[in-house]
């Protein structure tokens, strides 16, 4: 059976303001965890009832351990930021569809907090990858993803690489490929889905919703699909069960 | 020990059960909990033909709570009736379907849809906040409460449960008129209708500005109105709102539910419907009750 | 930056103030605030005569929200107006004294002994639950609010906010009703009546059985149905119910609350009222508003 | 002006089944701490809103460290009951009135969880002390009392001392006093309010009752009272406030 499970925290530090890095020992969820799925990690705190969709950014399946990275965006992820080595957390996992594998020339495009699920994937890409990182001022993993391959920044102020949007960054760089994989703000996604329909190329985009359950029963997170979903038959996936990747053609943005 | 309870005839082996909309039909949560150890599995509300659902974001967190706008999308019955009740057989509990429309005519459309089907019990929602036309004012207006319970009696099969909307002055006034128009049984509540604002933003968190409100802050006024609704019929209730816990459990069991459903703690612990039956074990155990059914509406 | 608000005439330096029952009459938090920081003091319901309020346990915990029946026990309107009123004159704020009874004549009669006080506002509290005789059903009845209304303003010379229960379906319907009535202004939610039960010894917490309801716990329910009188009606209202920071206040605020009013929150923090004033501060410096009115009701 | 103060916990540790002994540093609670009185701890879990009294049991005012024991009644005392030195707490305090000290010879008398206020009263007066201890089997804090007088114990189950109630002890070991102090449960001050009032004794008893404010603004907390309360002027006096501390004569049980 499937649950939520306890985890120990091995390692947390902040890597940029506001972004921490958290490594956790969960064997089982490393164990099956594919990049571009996700966690759900739950509160300690009574009055939070909801868990927290985080996405898996890197694993060690041999011993067991995952990392994840996230930014503090409200009451929630604040209070995982006080976790110290040692402490235990609830998780359930791994989640979602995750990107598909191919070993056809890619481009891997992450926008802010959208950036982590990018570095598990481009371990395990085994094509020629080109990746494009989006910020808006200060960098984070971009060491990290320089080990896999050519990194392309865009910055909003400019202060690293292309001034503008990771559009921009791609055109500077006259980069193409046969494949795009992309996880970062709606906007972001919304121009990758239309570079990726006039260049024809195949294009997979991680998306974002609220959840309550992360497993396909409560119906919150869904977006607005091409096909009718197969759950309901209307035109309404769900992120957490269908998603969170979607190929840029199925969904509405 | 018997933990077994009955619904309008039906049995069921214990009386926990899932609440409408947070269980979806079942499968997805059977990763994490064996149905068959269920006192029934409660279906999300179905309706006479497909229904989209609201706009995204369809919920949001309050202190101890959430809200949803989920608006009620589902299958319709035609898919329901083809894929989601032949799973449910294969598993050994009871079925009980939520049913929900716009007008009289199409809840009595699916009710009667579903009356030769392997369906153990009818749950009618007549108290969905969510829906824009209808929905709401059949569970807000006595008179209108009994009339559709009337029809709707007339194309059921199985036995009937009103679920009631606790946005009302007078609870009893809903349970009393849904008795009188023939109901086997009342579940409630439902949510409270509640609002989010994103202040930064100065916008409605949820697309459609209000959603139900659910979760343990809720949980006072549903065991107050449990107790206000067994103090006035004679069919029994099914509690629910915020129930987490096997103690959770036992203050509806007391203030007067037969049964209860377990709905936004499924989010929060997806195995907590197995946990809770097991603390209904252990509390028996410890203060020596053979049956269950003597727990129920004994507070004093 | 202006901070300050206009409540039926009566200028209030901020829109925060205490909610009626939650801080006395201010001389106990004064250890804690400094009462002329605050918009307003609101009093602690005052009856004709002494009332000596319901047995114990008076109150009980809930998840991030609390239970209340302390019946409003209150010292009757001479003392009140021979203690309490020239205590709280020493300060720089505005006086908001709110009024309970059995009867119309009871109220009537508290208003006219407080008429030629230096009373700023009367909040007649027509909803309080935690009386068995009358009193709830003034406020949830249309009616029984419109009539009393009438007769209070009969005697009151200075403005009168009315105070809405939250126990009503349409809540819409009550306050066109005390605007109907001649109502100033209203002020709302009171407490939802709730119930909770001691599994153990299975008897009520409470020894009033119900109580009402505040806290985080119902901020969604309050911040709708201040949402929506503000759609319905003209005069201001003061928005309160769970707020407990200065995002919450401005949750309020946005949603039509012309001023706001803490309760429970004080008993979580007693320094949390000009916490909650700074707080609104600096929102307004971060988005660069000059007015605070001009916040009122713009959510979108 | 009075606030709630953060507080610093030194030591932590089970003294009894569910028994625990903090000590914490907070110098102007400590600096302003009379022997009765009390203070709110508040729980961090933002779903638990009202704080929690605890008896003063024992001050270092020097050092500006205050003592208290608890027993683990239910969620926050659960949540006290984890703390570790270096942790942080809010508290407020100290409230209430306080036992009104003497030099008479005295009855110190302390039923279960009652106990701990009696230690730093034992400390403080000066007269003559006999302290009767009502425990129901398992003991604590009975070495700490017996360094300021002689200790009798009372046992429900008479596995120490006289097998039964406080009130069985006094009677065992014949003790007599011109004043009596007691904190305990409602049916041992009951049974002391009427032996104080047969034998004509001074009788002060500690109460306790449900709080939300703790500093008499809110009405939770009150008891029946023979006189008319100075706050509403009816007959229920302000346990927080007026209390916890009554003469005998002054409260219906
Ligand atoms: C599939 C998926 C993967 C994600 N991966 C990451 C990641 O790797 N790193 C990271 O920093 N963030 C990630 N997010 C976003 C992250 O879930 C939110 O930032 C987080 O839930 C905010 O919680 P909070 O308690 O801090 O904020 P609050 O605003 O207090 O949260 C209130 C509620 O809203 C939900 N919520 C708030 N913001 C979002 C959001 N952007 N998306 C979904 N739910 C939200 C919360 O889960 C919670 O239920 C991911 C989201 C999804 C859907
Ligand atoms: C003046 C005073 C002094 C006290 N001193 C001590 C002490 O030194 N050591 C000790 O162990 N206990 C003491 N108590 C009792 C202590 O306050 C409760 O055991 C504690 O509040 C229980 O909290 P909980 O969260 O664990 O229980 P829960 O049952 O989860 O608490 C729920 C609510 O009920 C209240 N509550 C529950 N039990 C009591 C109670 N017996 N009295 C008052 N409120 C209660 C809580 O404060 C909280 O608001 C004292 C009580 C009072 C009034
Ligand atoms: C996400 C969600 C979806 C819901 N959908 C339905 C529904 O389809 N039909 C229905 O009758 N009630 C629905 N409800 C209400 C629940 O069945 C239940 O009455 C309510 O949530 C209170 O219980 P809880 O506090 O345990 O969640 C839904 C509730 C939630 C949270
Ligand atoms: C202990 C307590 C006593 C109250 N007494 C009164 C009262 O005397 N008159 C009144 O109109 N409202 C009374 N109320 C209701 C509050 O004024 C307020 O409407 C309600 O608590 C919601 O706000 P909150 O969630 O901020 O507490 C009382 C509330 C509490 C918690
Ligand atoms: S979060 Fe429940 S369906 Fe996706
Ligand atoms: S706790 Fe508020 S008056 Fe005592």
């Amino acid at each position: 059976m499937n649950e939520k499970r306890e985890a120990l925290v091995l390692s947390q530090g902040e890597i940029a303001k506001d972004i921490f890095d958290l490594w956790i020992k969960q064997p089982e969820i490393a164990g099956a965890a594919r990049p571009g799925q996700f966690v759900m990690i739950y509160c300690e705190d009574n009055s939070r009832l909801l868990p927290r969709p985080i996405s898996i950014c890197e694993v060690n399946t041999a011993k067991g351990h995952l990392r994840l990275v996230y930014r503090i965006a409200g009451e929630g992820t604040k209070e995982f930021s006080k976790l110290v080595s040692a402490d235990r957390i609830q998780v359930m996992g791994p989640l979602g569809n995750g990107f598909p594998l191919s070993a056809k020339k890619a481009i891997l495009v992450g926008g802010g907090i959208g950036i982590p699920p990018m570095l598990e994937l481009a371990r395990q890409l085994e094509g020629e990858k080109q990746i494009v990182l989006g910020y808006r001022d200060e960098l984070f993993l971009d060491k990290d993803l320089e080990k896999f391959g050519q990194v392309c920044i865009a910055t909003e102020d400019g202060s690293t690489g292309t001034r503008g949007t990771v559009i921009d960054a791609i055109k500077e760089h006259h980069l193409d490929a046969e494949v795009i994989y992309a996880c970062g703000p709606t906007p972001m996604l919304k121009a990758l889905q239309k570079y990726a329909i006039v260049h024809n190329i195949e294009c997979y985009l991680s998306m974002e919703e609220r959840m309550a359950c992360g497993i396909g029963a409560c119906l919150a997170c869904v977006c607005k699909s091409v096909g009718k979903d197969e759950h309901t038959n209307v035109h309404n996936k769900r992120v957490c069960k269908d998603g969170p990747v979607f190929e840029a053609r199925e969904v509405e943005l | 020990m018997n933990l077994s309870v009955n619904i309008a005839g039906v049995e069921l082996k214990n009386p926990v059960m899932p609440a409408s909309g947070t269980f979806g039909s079942g499968l997805e949560y059977s990763d994490f909990v064996h149905l068959g150890e269920l006192g029934a599995v409660v279906t999300k509300g179905v309706s006479n033909v497909p229904w989209i659902g609201n706009d995204t974001p369809r919920i949001a967190e309050t202190k101890s709570g959430m809200l949803n706008a989920v608006g009620l999308q589902n299958p319709g019955v035609d898919l329901f009736l083809e894929r989601d009740i032949p799973y449910l057989k294969k598993y050994d509990t009871k079925i009980v379907v939520n049913v929900c429309g716009k007008t009289t005519e199409e809840y009595c459309e699916v009710v009667e849809r579903l009356s030769d089907a392997p369906v153990d019990l009818l749950e009618i929602n007549i108290s969905c906040p969510n829906v824009k036309a209808g929905g709401i004012a059949f569970g807000q207006d006595p008179e209108c409460a009994m009339a559709i319970t009337q029809e709707v009696k007339k194309y059921a099969k199985q036995p009937i449960i009103m679920k009631l909307s606790p946005n009302v002055t007078d609870i009893t006034e809903m349970a009393k008129a849904v008795e009188a128009g023939g109901a086997d049984a009342v579940s409630l509540i439902n949510t409270l209708t509640g609002m989010k604002i994103d202040v930064h933003r100065q916008k409605f968190v949820l697309a459609n500005r209000t959603g139900g409100l659910s979760g343990p802050a809720i949980k006072p006024v549903a065991v107050r109105m449990v107790y206000q609704v067994f103090q006035a019929v004679d069919v029994p209730i099914i509690g629910m709102g915020g129930i987490a816990s096997a103690e959770d459990a036992l203050e509806f069991i007391l203030a007067g539910a037969t049964a209860v459903a377990v709905g936004t703690a499924n989010f929060h612990n997806p195995a907590v419907m197995p946990e809770i039956i097991q603390g209904l074990v252990n509390y028996m155990k410890k203060y020596n009750i053979s049956d269950i059914q003597d727990l129920i509406g004994v507070v004093e």
